[in-house]
């Protein structure tokens, strides 16, 4: 199948002078739903923002990301107003974070759901919203939608937050940790529904378990970098980072977690060799000066032999 | 709804209070009223039969209890008695004037309306730039210059200096340029740092790049989701300057001459005449409890959570 | 950076500021026959019984005497006044003066004045109170008044006792506070008719019809402005040609482009009330006071020349006018030695108690702070400790027997009549209204009142004369400080403009005069 | 950033502070006249300048520094001192407690401090003791509301529920855990007012409201050189600029400190 979304050397450096993604390279299928998985600052949410150019101003945006439905390909990085247009809301479907935070709650939630059209200058059709709500499982839209943000559950308002994300029918939908504010029971459910509804999906999440139930693939991110990419990650973690981050969280019968040692690296400085060599227990001395290529999903020549 | 009646009986409680310690400064003046209103009526010394007669009339033999009752009913009634200066009811010099300080507030809250809308949006959206700056550096400056300063500035350099504008202002809305001006500083700086700083965290809230991620343009984003959320912080200031707007329009018209309340109540006070001066501040308490709950009703028009709340 | 929505918005807002800045009003083109006056005493309404007394100051009404530059009283509207005995007059009309509604002064309509004036006006009941009148031919009237009043030509003279106004057109107008309706009824008989009258301004036109001709100014406006500053940048910016009562401070810095007039007689005199309660009970304290002021400083280093030095109780143009006032320091430091007030530390001192002495300044006239403040280091010199108190009104402050020594007041010794015997009675009579010292001095009661039913001027000048070296000369029952000059602010147009002492600012001769 | 206007706002304030106490050593007696040298333009004998009378300039600035921070001192000292009293027990003494302070601070509130201010000069007179009176009056009345929110809050806390629970009182469980932050909320509070109570002073003595001859006041002394525009701009520059030196160096610092404590929501909840 088509790559619909393909990222070559992506690299993106914060005002401050943070380099937050550092090369990102990965390729999205049509349908497919890849998630991202890292720890905070890994850079999940910086790759998200770049595509939809919602960095600070400022920021340093190099590289490349290709958003092809087929007809048209568009490129993601420097965009114009007229490559925005047809991304935002159009080609890129959004969920944030936090229902609550991401809905204006001075806003109905039905103004916020047609908002999606609105703010693409389009009327929405009538009954189109209610129609969006319930195909997301909202049961008695029509008076639902006449209630404000915090009359709404978290998990049910998520699920508004898909229903607006998906009116235009995107390629591919960015979900931003879409379930760290809900509970846990919620957030099974609402990834579900958010799978359902959405084409292709990119993930970041946090929670490995939702991960592993939904993703197809999994690309593990450590200081800008993608280091391991591939369909069974979760299950046979390769890379020692990847294997930490599995290590880390808790499973029923397999003992208590173990917690990853140290702390990510200071993204001002410049990185040698591989970011994860302090704090990996498998490293070499050329780890330490030698930059790990990406190769057969995996960017860690050690555990490659 | 009853929270609203419940809001309203509040407020008249505490009009009603500030009216009591308003009645109250009567206590206060070393002047006896009675002698003071003969005075003013044109009789150059009183005799003390008549003064007598003048204090039954006014019911100033009675208790005070009874006293402030009678006053406040008459004060309901927008009588507040005969002025200690001219001999006239104090109603009717205020209901002159009012209308030429009503014509200046308007003119300097308009004008003040306009410069914290610039001064709110330039440069908002790149922090640190030289937009963002120089915006900041002229709210700041605004609010630290003394109005009566710039007032003094104007009145020399523009108005006679440069010929522009009237030294005795006719009360008119074209005349209400100039004054407004040094009122309207202080004011708009004010409300341009507020707005300015509610915008800013309207515009870096998640729902705003929700907006921005949904591809809604920055001029929308600003109106839908901007200014709305700006409003609450700014109704509550800008209702708070309606207690000191009293105070600057007596400055501005003292200077320009304006034949308003303003000027009316630096006279007064100047002179002693205390019942202009009851009127004027409770005039001014009542602009202020008004413009508080205009500016609570509208936030909880704006606002769904603070209907709840009450 | 402009094509920013956000700084385009910003951009808009800041012109739409400007533009309304720019529309503000020019001043008014200057009308070449109209008098523009700016003054701070709002004139109220026009009834004659309430305002009369600003129909004379303003060109629109006449008094049947007036006062004279000199301090003295001449016929106005009258031909002739005269006294026939202790309580009768006659009093003779000018042919040929008619009111604007062109109906004619004659006797008739004279005793209706009286009538009038006696029946409602305040001033005319407390000094003419039963007062008959009777015509006696068509321009002559008979006035006889209850007891001997040897001052009845100044008090006609007074712009309050006795307005001049057709007392049968006014009653016919139903309500006297609507100016319009007054206005139209047209009751006064000045070179100016009214033509509106609103709270702040009053428009005056020519009297086509005037005794006299035609006036030569067309018309007057009165502007009502309290702010002094503003009255006088009102002239600066050429929206006023005339500011009346100029504060000092403005006077100090006026600019080329205007000029300061000068009336050439008659300045308000600046009194010093003395309270014989406390120290100043002793006349050495007194005399010794009045005798270290350095009048000549006063007038010429704090105020910087726009005051002059007094000679004395009246100024020097009335003919019993005489010169009580000097200044020596070793005299008052011989007196006070003389009442045992040693010197220690360089304040004299009895018995322990320092020699303070409260002087009180009052803000509605802030020159007054000014004087004071070098009275404080003129005195001191002599030994006396002086502390000021600004206060919001000094005949409040001083109706209070404590708090005060000398207490610092802007009142002719005149009045409004020109007749010196109302104020000294006021000031001075142990009855006195205005007696805030508690001077109580028989000598100069029996002075007071012998003067009150003196009609020989030989004989009034000979008790004025007394009253003076006693009230001046050896008692100091009042002191005398500065005197100001009748000042009025001009535009170049009106820099020959004559500044009249005597609030007679508009006639028919008024118009513009270059120095 | 923040730090830096705090920084530069007290290093301000403390230049005017010194200069206030430090002149009367090195500048001439600010009230004394002297006839010869009226309207002396800034120099070498007198460093800003005389005024109408001859007096010192900067001498009758730096007087004015001394009238203005002393009145803006006692006004904010009232409003932390009393504020954070009312505040304190109101948020302690149980419910009618509560309601008297809760009602007394609803009027305070109610009542602009400038109208305030007007109404006491025209009842009893001008005066700068009138004003101080006048703005104390209602001056307390946020900052107890403030306290009494943080302390009210505060009683539940954990940390103070233990210390109660240790068996120290509640008096002494307070003082220990909460005045300190409530003082320092109360502080800011009050400084973030300071700025335009300021303003409003030299407002209202420019009016002649405010202080009397011949104390210096820094409006009263623009008021009295009005006339004096052209012929001594000096008269006019140097009291504006005063004012607005001491309104910037206390705006920095309220900038400054508003920064590094949470005064809760914007908007003050009710009672």
């Amino acid at each position: 199948m088509a790559a619909v979304l393909s990222v070559r050397g992506l690299h993106v450096a914060y005002p401050d002078g943070t380099r937050a993604l550092r090369g990102i390279d990965l390729d999205l299928a049509d349908g497919e739903c890849l998630a991202l998985v890292g720890e905070s600052g890994s850079g999940k949410s910086t790759l998200m923002r770049a595509l939809l150019s919602l960095l600070p101003k400022g920021s340093r945006v190099t590289g490349s990301a290709v958003v092809d439905d087929g007809d048209e390909a568009v490129q993601a990085v420097g965009a114009g107003r007229a490559a925005l247009r047809r991304l935002r809301g159009g080609l890129l479907g959004h969920v944030a974070q936090d229902p609550h935070a991401a809905a204006d709650p001075l806003w109905g939630v039905g103004r916020h759901l047609r908002e999606a059209w609105r703010a693409r200058g389009i009327r929405p059709p009538a009954g189109a919203a209610e129609k969006r709500a319930e195909a997301v499982g909202i049961g008695d839209a029509k008076a639902r939608l006449r209630q404000y943000p915090h009359q709404w559950s978290g998990g049910m308002l998520q699920r508004a937050h898909i229903a607006g994300a998906g009116v235009h029918g995107p390629l591919i939908t960015l979900a931003d940790e879409p379930t760290s504010a809900l509970d846990a029971g919620l957030a099974a459910t609402t990834l579900a529904v958010l799978r359902e509804d959405a084409r292709a999906l990119l993930l970041v999440c946090h929670d490995l378990r939702h991960v592993a139930a939904v993703a197809d693939r999994v690309a593990v991110l450590y200081a800008g970098r993608v280091v391991e990419i591939g369909a069974g990650v979760l299950e046979r973690p390769r890379h020692p980072y990847t294997r930490a981050l599995v290590a880390a969280t808790p499973r029923p019968g397999h003992g208590l977690p173990v917690e990853l040692p140290g702390t990510p690296p200071d993204g001002r400085r410049e990185i040698t060799g591989c970011a994860f060599a302090p704090r990996c227990g498998v490293a070499e001395k050329a780890c330490r000066t030698e930059d790990p290529a990406l190769a057969e999903g995996v960017a860690c020549p050690v555990v490659r032999r | 709804m009853t929270a609203v009646l419940k809001r309203l009986a509040a407020a008249l409680a505490v009009l009603a209070t500030a009216g009591a310690l308003v009645w109250a400064l009567m206590l206060l003046s070393p002047v006896d009223p009675a002698r003071q209103i003969l005075l003013a009526q044109g009789d150059p010394a009183p005799a003390p039969s008549q003064v007598d007669a003048t204090r039954h009339e006014l019911g100033l033999d009675r208790s005070y209890p009874e006293q402030y009752a009678r006053w406040a009913v008459a004060a309901l009634h927008g009588d507040f008695g005969t002025s200690w200066r001219t001999g006239d009811p104090v109603a009717a010099e205020l209901a002159g004037r009012l209308p030429a300080t009503i014509r200046l507030t308007l003119v300097a809250l308009g004008f003040s309306a306009v410069a914290a809308l610039a001064l709110a949006v330039f440069g908002l959206e790149r922090p640190g730039g030289p937009a963002d700056l120089l915006s900041r550096g002229l709210v700041f400056g605004g609010s630290a210059l003394p109005v009566f300063a710039v007032g003094v500035v104007i009145l020399e350099f523009v108005v006679v200096g440069a010929g522009v504008g009237r030294v005795v202002a006719d009360g008119t809305w074209p005349g209400a340029v100039l004054p407004a001006l040094p009122l309207a500083l202080g004011i708009g700086a004010e409300w341009a740092r507020v707005l300015r700083g509610g915008l800013r965290d309207a515009l870096g809230a998640p729902h705003s790049e929700t907006a921005r991620a949904r591809g809604a343009g920055r001029l929308r984003i600003l109106a839908r989701h901007g200014f709305p959320h700006a409003a609450a912080p700014f109704l509550t200031v800008a209702a708070m300057s309606a207690g000191g707007l009293l105070a600057g329009a007596a400055v501005v018209e003292t200077l320009f001459t304006w034949p308003g309340v303003g000027r009316l109540l630096i006279t007064s006070i100047d002179a002693g005449d205390l019942p202009v001066v009851q009127a004027i501040v409770l005039l001014g308490v009542l602009a202020f409890l008004g413009a508080d709950l205009l500016a609570e009703g509208l936030s909880a028009l704006i606002d769904p959570r603070l209907r709840e709340k009450r | 950076m402009s094509r920013h929505p956000l700084t385009r918005l910003a951009l808009t807002a800041a012109l739409l500021a400007a533009t309304l800045t720019a529309c503000s009003s020019p001043a008014e083109p200057a009308d070449e026959g109209v008098l523009r006056v700016v003054t701070p005493y709002t004139i109220k309404n026009l009834d004659p019984v309430q305002q009369g007394l600003w129909a004379p100051e303003w060109g629109y009404g006449e008094l049947l005497m007036r006062a004279t530059e000199h301090g003295t009283v001449e016929p106005w509207l009258l031909e002739s006044i005269e006294n026939r005995t202790p309580t009768g007059w006659r009093l003779d009309l000018k042919p040929g003066i008619a009111f604007h509604n062109g109906h004619p002064l004659d006797a008739a309509a004279l005793a209706a004045v009286f009538e009038a004036n006696l029946a409602g006006n305040k001033r005319t009941q407390s000094q003419l109170a039963d007062a008959t009148v009777s015509a006696d031919g068509p321009l002559t009237l008979d006035v006889e008044t209850r007891h001997p009043t040897p001052n009845l030509p100044n008090l006609l003279a007074d712009e309050g006792v006795l307005p001049v106004f057709d007392a049968a057109a006014l009653a016919v107008v139903a309500d006297r506070s609507d100016n319009a309706a007054v206005a139209a009824a047209g009751i006064y008989t000045g070179p100016f008719a009214v033509q509106s009258l609103t709270s702040d301004r009053l428009t005056l036109k020519r009297n086509e019809a005037y005794r006299d001709g035609p006036p030569r100014l067309s018309g007057v406006e009165v502007s009502f402005v309290e702010d002094g500053q503003a009255r006088v940048l009102a002239v600066r910016a050429g929206e006023a040609d005339l500011a009346f009562y100029p504060p000092s401070e403005a006077l100090r810095n006026l600019g080329a482009d205007v000029s300061a007039l000068t009336a050439a007689a008659n300045p308000s005199p600046l009194r010093g009330f003395v309270n014989t309660r406390g120290p100043l009970g002793d006349v050495n304290v007194r005399r010794a006071l009045a005798l270290a002021v350095d009048y000549r400083s006063l007038a010429e280093d704090a105020m910087d020349g726009l005051y002059s030095a007094p000679v004395g109780m009246f100024p020097a143009s009335v003919p019993y006018a005489r010169s009580d006032l000097r200044t020596d320091t070793a005299e008052a430091a011989r007196l006070l030695d003389a009442s045992g007030w040693g010197i220690r530390d360089g304040i004299r001192a009895k018995d322990g108690k320092a020699l303070t002495i409260t002087v009180l300044s009052y803000s509605s006239q802030p020159d007054t702070a000014v004087i004071a403040t070098a009275l404080q280091a003129q005195l001191s010199t002599a030994g006396f400790a002086v502390e000021i108190r600004d206060v919001p009104a000094n005949y409040e402050a001083m109706a209070d027997p404590e708090g005060w020594d000398v207490g610092l007041s802007f009142d002719s010794a005149l009045g409004t009549t020109y007749d010196p015997l109302g104020r000294l009675h006021d000031f001075l009579h142990t009855k006195g209204q205005y007696n805030f010292g508690a001077v109580g001095d028989a000598g100069l009661d029996g002075l007071l009142d012998e003067l009150s039913a003196a009609f020989d001027p030989t004989e009034r000048d000979r008790l004025l004369d007394a009253i003076q070296q006693t009230a001046v000369a050896d008692e100091a029952y009042a002191l005398f400080i500065a005197d100001r000059p009748v000042r009025v602010v001009a535009s170049p147009a009106y820099a020959g403009y004559p500044a009249s002492s005597v609030l007679q600012h508009v006639g028919a001769t008024t118009g513009p005069d270059a120095a | 950033m923040r730090n830096r206007s705090l920084h530069i706002g007290a290093w301000l304030l403390v230049a005017i502070a010194l200069t206030a106490v430090a002149a009367p050593l090195l500048l001439p007696d600010p009230d004394r006249v002297d006839y010869a040298a009226e309207l002396a333009a800034p120099g070498a004998g007198h460093l800003l300048g005389t005024d109408q009378l001859g007096r010192d300039l900067a001498a009758r600035l730096a007087s004015g520094a001394r009238t203005t921070l002393g009145s803006v001192g006692a006004v904010w000292l009232v409003s932390v001192a009393v504020g954070l009293f009312a505040g304190t027990v109101s948020a302690l003494a149980g419910r009618i407690g509560h309601e008297v302070v809760a009602r007394i601070v609803d009027v305070a509130l109610a009542l602009p401090q400038t109208v305030v201010a007007l109404a006491v000069a025209g009842a009893i007179g001008p005066g700068m003791w009138q004003l101080v009176l006048a703005m104390s009056a209602t001056a307390w009345a946020p900052t107890a509301r403030l306290a009494h929110t943080y302390v009210h809050a505060a009683r539940d806390r954990p940390d103070v529920t233990a210390a109660r629970m240790a068996g120290i009182g509640t008096v002494r469980a307070m003082a220990a855990h909460v005045l300190p932050a409530a003082s320092a909320r109360v502080v800011v509070l009050a400084t973030l007012g300071v700025g335009q109570l300021i303003l409003s002073l030299a407002a209202l003595s420019f009016l002649g409201l405010g202080a009397q001859p011949p104390t210096a006041e820094w409006g009263r002394m623009l008021a009295d050189s009005r006339h004096d525009v052209i012929a001594a701009p000096w008269l006019i520059i140097a009291p504006t600029a005063a004012v607005f030196l001491a309104v910037t160096s206390v705006s920095l610092i309220a900038d400054g400190a508003r920064e590094r404590v949470d005064l809760g929501s914007r908007t003050w909840p009710r009672f």
